[in-house]
Formats: structure tokens, C-alpha cells, sequence
């Protein structure tokens, strides 16, 4: 949830990466902090890596500066494919405000978007076993590879977001489309904290 | 004394006059090793701080070269709480009211604290 | 000491104070640090809230499978000179994680009569919850928009 | 003539014999003899805390008690832990009815040897001839190795020492863990509902301990030897915390 310092008039929300394995989370991290202004972000932490144990979690802090006079930041984390992590990968949703879908676009890799998208919703839902509605951008992938191995953006729509969420199609490597995504489901996220009317697509 | 002899013990000191529980506490840890206590009695903080107690009664004894404590009475206005060493880390506890029959509740910790080694 | 809510300083203090614990995280469920006290390195707070928010959510898992009804109330891993306390606790905030390093001055017993006090005090002093609806003021998506450009050097 | 066959004087010098051989003299009453061998031993062996032991002994048995006094005190400077010096010294101020300083040295011998029934008993005979009256025996701050300590609840020691002659650092050390044992112990009463603290009472297989609070925000501990009824030690700290009470009163 929005941690909200009225003292400070500080926000502070979340933002997971989430996706299939191999779908280049990490990557996707990497890339945004490559071309972020250096002052606006903090270090680039994965968790527990330098214990040994595989990193639990990857976390880039985002700086939004002063938004309507709040200091706002975001918290943007993306959870490797180690299976001990579905204890942390659950808590994250928990608390996430939104989520930032990684789908690799290639033609072969469908069935195990489909099952990383089911795996996203169960995680999603709360205690009651209730969905949460929460801001949610797509982000298709490799687009570095060449057409014929992918599907047509219509093709993943259908697919993986029917309902018509934002979506975008990226290459990580050479960071075309990522911070567009980004941009997206942060006004989504912050969009939650403004004042309430009818949910614009 | 094996352990259901350990709750017949501590029956029979909660029987004495004015005690409102006994127990045995591992002083290194702080928590209840076993119980029997009146229902007002909180017998993990009593464990947890008894066990400070005794901690802190043992460094002093040490820095005054007197050796280990091997029972300690605390006397308050209300109450009083009576603690004797069993084999380490275990000491038996005793939590009773100001007008409790102390002396017999001593004796019997002390016999018990015997048993418990 | 370094509190993200200012009026967790007090109940933190004064719960290091009686239990005589040496170190002190608390966090949201998700591992969101809110204080910290004793850790010299943020590499260290975030890492560390992060492992204890995933042990304490292994574990929640774990007495789901046990079927055990309300959960376990604290983890506790005891070594020979130190020991370390985990525990989950509701506050009006949702549900939080405290991670507590302990050492031969205290006990799991001190630290886990404290700990008590210490959820008490915190559900008391937490001050109304503001409404996440209607912080940011009309026509902020402007200055956002500004904002996220800035962030990612567009001019 | 002494019928005593006394091995050449060399040869009685050449182990420790003269002393099993002054000993045996003075059992028969023939204290200058006995004398002469303890001196000439001691000229061979000075610091040898029996020697030293052997002629105040002989010193008592002639009414030198002045004598015996230095004799013993020269053996604890030869070894601070010579039980038989203290009993000698406890033995002539019990003669002297200085009952206190009496019982101080059966308490510092029964620290060195504390399962000796000898010494148990007569720290028990010390105790019950005292007449319990409060002057004489009132354990005084001023004296530090009287086993009495005030110290204020942050652990900076006020006056008094703990019994191990007047050393200031162990007091010190004592004082600091006292204040955090009288802090513990009133945390523990005041949580459990016990109310305000009014002593507490240690028992080791040397020592009895009573720890008790005084007006001010201080403490004292008083600090008797295993064998003294837990009542009397109560007494004597009670009385001890009036004057406490009273002394800090005029400090502060």
C-alpha cells in the first residue's frame, strides 16, 4: 500500500516487475536504471545476493521529486524465478500498488506467460480470496528478435489482456519502450492518489 | 524427578498459603519450562523476569568473589517472589502474596530444588 | 535510531530500553523498512527486512499447511551469543514485522515480554490513517508528467 | 631437663621440622624453648606464614597478645589466605570481647575455608555471646572492609566497601552490578505487581546478600558470611539503611 507521511507530506508506492522466468526482469531493472538521472534514483540493491544465497528480490528506488507538494517516491522491485521465492513474491504483491507485466513476445514462450499471468492473479488475490484491482501495464519484450519469432501485439492483447490495459512494446537490450511502460503504471499508481473519478484506461 | 513429578511439586508449593504460582524457568532463555499458577499470575513474565533477576544477581555475586546464588527472595509491599536453583539452566520460582506463609513455601522450594537436580 | 514514522521512535526506545535487545527492525509485511535501530549499514536494513519479511511469510505459509489455526506468535533463532526475534504484529497500519537481535544481557523471555508492550503502544500512538484518495490535488498528473520526464533526462 | 629428644639444632632446621618441633614444645608448656626454635626457624625461613603462625601462638599461650597480634599479621602478609592467623585473631579479640572484630575474621577465614566446621563454629559462638546492641554492632560505612556498600541506582559506589580489605575497585565493580541487580529486581516487583521493592536476599554457598533500597534514589548491600541467620542480616541492613538514610540526608 501507499505509505503516506502527512508530517513530511511524503508517498512512497511500489511497483513490481513481474513475468515468467527468463523474461528478463532483472534486465528490465537494469535498463531502467541505466537511464535514469543518476540523482533521482538510488542504488541498485538485489537483496541477499552477497550472502551467497541467490538474490531474494531486486529493488530500484525511484525519486518523483515534489508532485502537488508531496516528496513522492516509488519502490520498483522485480523477483527472481528461484522457486524459494514465492514466500517473498507473495508478500511483495501484497503490498505492491501496481504492476508492471513483463510478457516475452516470442511465439514459443505463450504458454508460460499465460502461466506466469495465473500465477500473478492468484498471488493478487487477498486474504478472502478476492482479486485486487490494481494498476497493471503490459510490457511485450524482445522485440530486438526478429519479427517472424514474435506475436503481433494484437495476438498477446488477446491473450494476456483482454481486458485492455495499457501495453507496450520493448526491447530491454536496447531500451526502447521500457521507461514509456514505466511512465504508464506510474501515473496509473499516482493516478490512485489523486482525486477520485470514473477509472480512465 | 522426572517431569510429572515436577507438576505434583509445583502443586504442592501453589498449595501453601498466599502463593499465587510455581514454576520452573530456564534463566538462560527467560521462559516457563513448566507451570501451575492462579489465573491472575502471568507466568511468562514471571519466567522472563526472574530470570533477569537472577541474571543480574549473578553478576554481582560473581564481582564480589561470592560465588554462584543458589536461591534469592525478593520481599515487595504486595508480594514476594522466591526463586531456588535446580540443575542449570533450570531454577524453581515461587509468586506469593505479602501474607503468605514464606518460611514453610522456602522449606519446600528448597527441598524440591534438591529433587529437581 | 532512524524512524520513517515519527511516532514509532518513542515505543521503540523505550521497548530497546527495558528489553535490553542490541538491534531492532520493523517493517511492513512486505518488507518496507519503518524504523531501525542499531544497523550501521542500509545495505544491511534492506537485506535484512527483506530475509525477515520472506522467513516470516515462509513460516505463515508453513502454519497454513500445519493447519495451525492462528499462526506462529514469534521465530525465534537463539545461537550461543546472540539471538534473533521475529514477529509479526497488526498495528492500524496494516500488518507489521519486527526483527530483534538480542544478546546475553537479555532472553527470548525479556524480548518476548517487551515485544507485547511494544505492539500496544505502537496500535495507540499510530495516528489516524489519512486516505490514499484525494493526497495528490487536482491536476497533478501535469506536474507528474514534468516529473517522470525529468526522471527518465527527456528534456 | 627436657625430656624431649631433640635432634641436632642444625638438623631441626634443615626441613620445616622445627615446626612440627616448636609445636610439640609448646603443647608441653615450654613456651621459651618452643620460642627459641619458632625464632631461629623463622631467622632460616621469614616468609613462611606457619612459622609466623607457630610463634604467635606461642606468644598467646604467654599472655604476649600484642606479640601473638604481629606474629599473625606477619603470617597474612606471608599468605592472605592463612586460616589459622585469622582464628588466632578472631581468638584474641574474642578474648578482648572486641565481639565484631571477632567476627569479621572468622568471616574472612570461613571465605577461605568454608566447608571448616572449626571456624563455622566459632563464628556461631562469636554471634551468639554478642549482645545485640546496636553501637557495637553496627557494620559502618567508614569501614571498607566491613561487607556494607551504598551506592546510588546508576551504580557509582557512595561509601562502604564489600569485605576484601579496602579495595576501592572492587567496590566499584560491585557497586556498578548492584545498581543494575536493585534496578532489575524493582522492574521485576513493580511489572508483577509485586509493589515498591523493600529487600532482596542472595544466597551463595560463601556468602548471604541483602540488597535494600534507601531514600534518595540509592541502595546498600550488606554482605555476611553463609552462616548468619537471614533475619539478623534483615536486622543489621535495616539499621544500616537508617543510617544511610540519615548520613545522605545531611550529604545531599
Amino acid at each position: 500500500m501507499a505509505r503516506i507521511n502527512p508530517e513530511r507530506r511524503e508517498v512512497t508506492t511500489s511497483v513490481v516487475v513481474y513475468g515468467a522466468p527468463k523474461v528478463g526482469k532483472t534486465t528490465i531493472l537494469h535498463c531502467i536504471q541505466d537511464r535514469v538521472t543518476p540523482e533521482r534514483r538510488g542504488g541498485y540493491a538485489p537483496f541477499g545476493s552477497d550472502s551467497g544465497v541467490a538474490a531474494l528480490l531486486d529493488w530500484l528506488p525511484l525519486d518523483l521529486g515534489v508532485i502537488a507538494g508531496w516528496r513522492a517516491r516509488v519502490d520498483l522491485y522485480a523477483i527472481p524465478d528461484q522457486r524459494h521465492a514465492d514466500a517473498t513474491r507473495r508478500l511483495i504483491l501484497a503490498d505492491t500498488d501496481g504492476v508492471l507485466f513483463a510478457a516475452d513476445a516470442q511465439a514459443g514462450r505463450l504458454a508460460e506467460n499465460v502461466a506466469a499471468l495465473g500465477s500473478l492473479r492468484a498471488n493478487l488475490d487477498d486474504h478472502d480470496g478476492r482479486p485486487r484491482e490494481l494498476p497493471l501495464v503490459f510490457l511485450y519484450t524482445k522485440h530486438d528478435l526478429p519479427a517472424e519469432l514474435l506475436l503481433t501485439r494484437a495476438a498477446l492483447n488477446q491473450e494476456l489482456n483482454p481486458r485492455g490495459h495499457p501495453d507496450f512494446a520493448c526491447s530491454a537490450l536496447r531500451g526502447e519502450g521500457v521507461l514509456e511502460a514505466l511512465h504508464a503504471v506510474i501515473t496509473a499508481v499516482m493516478r490512485q492518489l489523486g482525486p477520485a473519478r470514473e477509472q480512465a484506461r | 524427578m522426572n517431569t510429572s513429578q515436577w507438576h505434583d511439586a509445583l502443586r504442592e508449593l501453589t498449595g501453601v498459603t498466599g502463593v499465587l504460582g510455581a514454576l520452573i524457568v530456564s534463566a538462560d532463555d527467560g521462559l516457563v519450562v513448566a507451570e501451575t499458577a492462579m489465573d491472575e499470575l502471568a507466568t511468562a513474565d514471571v519466567a522472563a523476569l526472574a530470570a533477569a533477576v537472577v541474571s543480574r544477581a549473578g553478576r554481582c555475586t560473581d564481582a564480589m568473589r561470592a560465588g554462584v546464588p543458589s536461591s534469592l527472595h525478593l520481599a515487595a509491599e504486595q508480594g514476594a517472589l522466591l526463586a531456588m536453583a535446580g540443575p542449570p539452566p533450570l531454577w524453581l520460582v515461587a509468586v506469593a502474596r505479602h501474607d503468605a506463609e514464606l518460611g514453610r513455601l522456602r522449606l519446600l522450594l528448597r527441598d524440591f530444588a534438591g529433587a529437581l537436580r | 535510531m532512524r524512524v520513517l514514522e515519527p511516532w514509532v521512535a518513542a515505543p521503540l526506545t523505550e521497548f530497546l530500553g527495558e528489553s535490553g535487545a542490541r538491534v531492532a527492525l520493523v517493517m511492513t509485511s512486505a518488507g518496507q523498512v519503518i524504523a531501525q535501530h542499531g544497523f550501521t549499514r542500509s545495505l544491511d536494513v534492506m537485506s535484512a527486512a527483506a530475509l525477515g519479511a520472506g522467513i516470516l511469510a515462509t513460516t505463515d505459509e508453513l502454519a497454513h499447511i500445519l493447519d495451525a489455526r492462528t499462526g506462529f506468535g514469534a521465530v525465534v533463532h537463539q545461537g550461543v551469543r546472540q539471538g534473533v526475534w521475529l514477529a509479526g504484529f497488526d498495528t492500524p497500519r496494516g500488518r507489521w514485522i519486527a526483527l530483534v537481535v538480542f544478546g546475553p544481557e537479555s532472553s527470548i523471555g525479556l524480548v518476548r515480554l517487551f515485544f507485547a508492550r511494544f505492539a500496544e503502544q505502537i496500535a495507540r500512538a499510530a495516528p489516524p490513517l489519512v486516505p490514499a484518495r484525494e493526497v495528490l490535488a487536482e491536476g497533478f498528473e501535469r506536474e507528474l508528467d514534468q516529473s517522470l520526464r525529468a526522471l527518465f533526462g527527456a528534456s | 631437663m627436657t625430656d624431649v629428644s631433640l635432634p641436632p639444632a642444625s638438623a631441626a632446621l634443615q626441613g620445616l621440622a622445627f615446626l612440627e618441633l616448636g609445636e610439640r614444645l609448646r603443647q608441653r608448656g615450654q613456651f621459651a624453648a618452643a620460642a627459641s626454635v619458632a625464632l631461629a626457624g623463622l631467622g632460616h625461613y621469614p616468609d613462611v606464614a606457619d612459622a609466623h603462625d607457630l610463634l604467635a601462638r606461642i606468644r598467646t599461650d604467654q599472655g604476649h597478645d600484642a606479640g601473638a597480634i604481629a606474629a599473625w599479621h606477619a603470617a597474612l602478609e606471608c599468605d592472605p589466605g592463612h586460616v589459622g592467623a585469622r582464628k588466632g585473631l578472631a581468638f584474641i579479640a574474642f578474648r578482648a570481647r572486641d565481639f565484631t572484630t571477632a567476627e569479621r575474621q572468622l568471616e574472612l577465614a570461613a571465605m577461605q575455608a568454608p566447608h571448616d566446621a572449626s571456624v563455622l563454629a566459632a563464628l556461631d559462638r562469636v554471634r551468639s555471646v554478642q549482645p545485640v546492641s546496636a553501637a557495637e554492632d553496627e557494620p559502618r560505612f567508614t569501614d571498607p572492609s566491613g561487607g556494607l556498600l551504598l551506592y546510588d541506582l546508576q551504580g557509582m559506589r557512595l561509601a562502604g566497601g564489600i569485605g576484601e580489605s579496602d579495595d576501592a575497585a572492587l567496590a566499584d565493580a560491585v557497586a556498578a552490578e548492584a545498581a543494575g541487580l536493585s534496578r532489575e529486581a524493582a522492574r521485576a516487583a513493580r511489572l508483577l505487581g509485586l509493589g515498591r521493592i523493600r529487600h532482596l536476599v542472595l544466597e551463595t554457598a560463601d556468602a548471604r546478600v541483602a540488597v535494600m533500597p534507601v531514600a534518595h534514589d540509592a541502595a546498600l548491600l550488606l554482605r555476611r558470611g553463609a552462616a548468619i541467620p537471614i533475619g539478623r542480616l534483615l536486622a543489621l541492613a535495616g539499621r544500616a539503611a537508617q543510617a544511610a538514610d540519615d548520613w545522605l540526608g545531611r550529604m545531599r
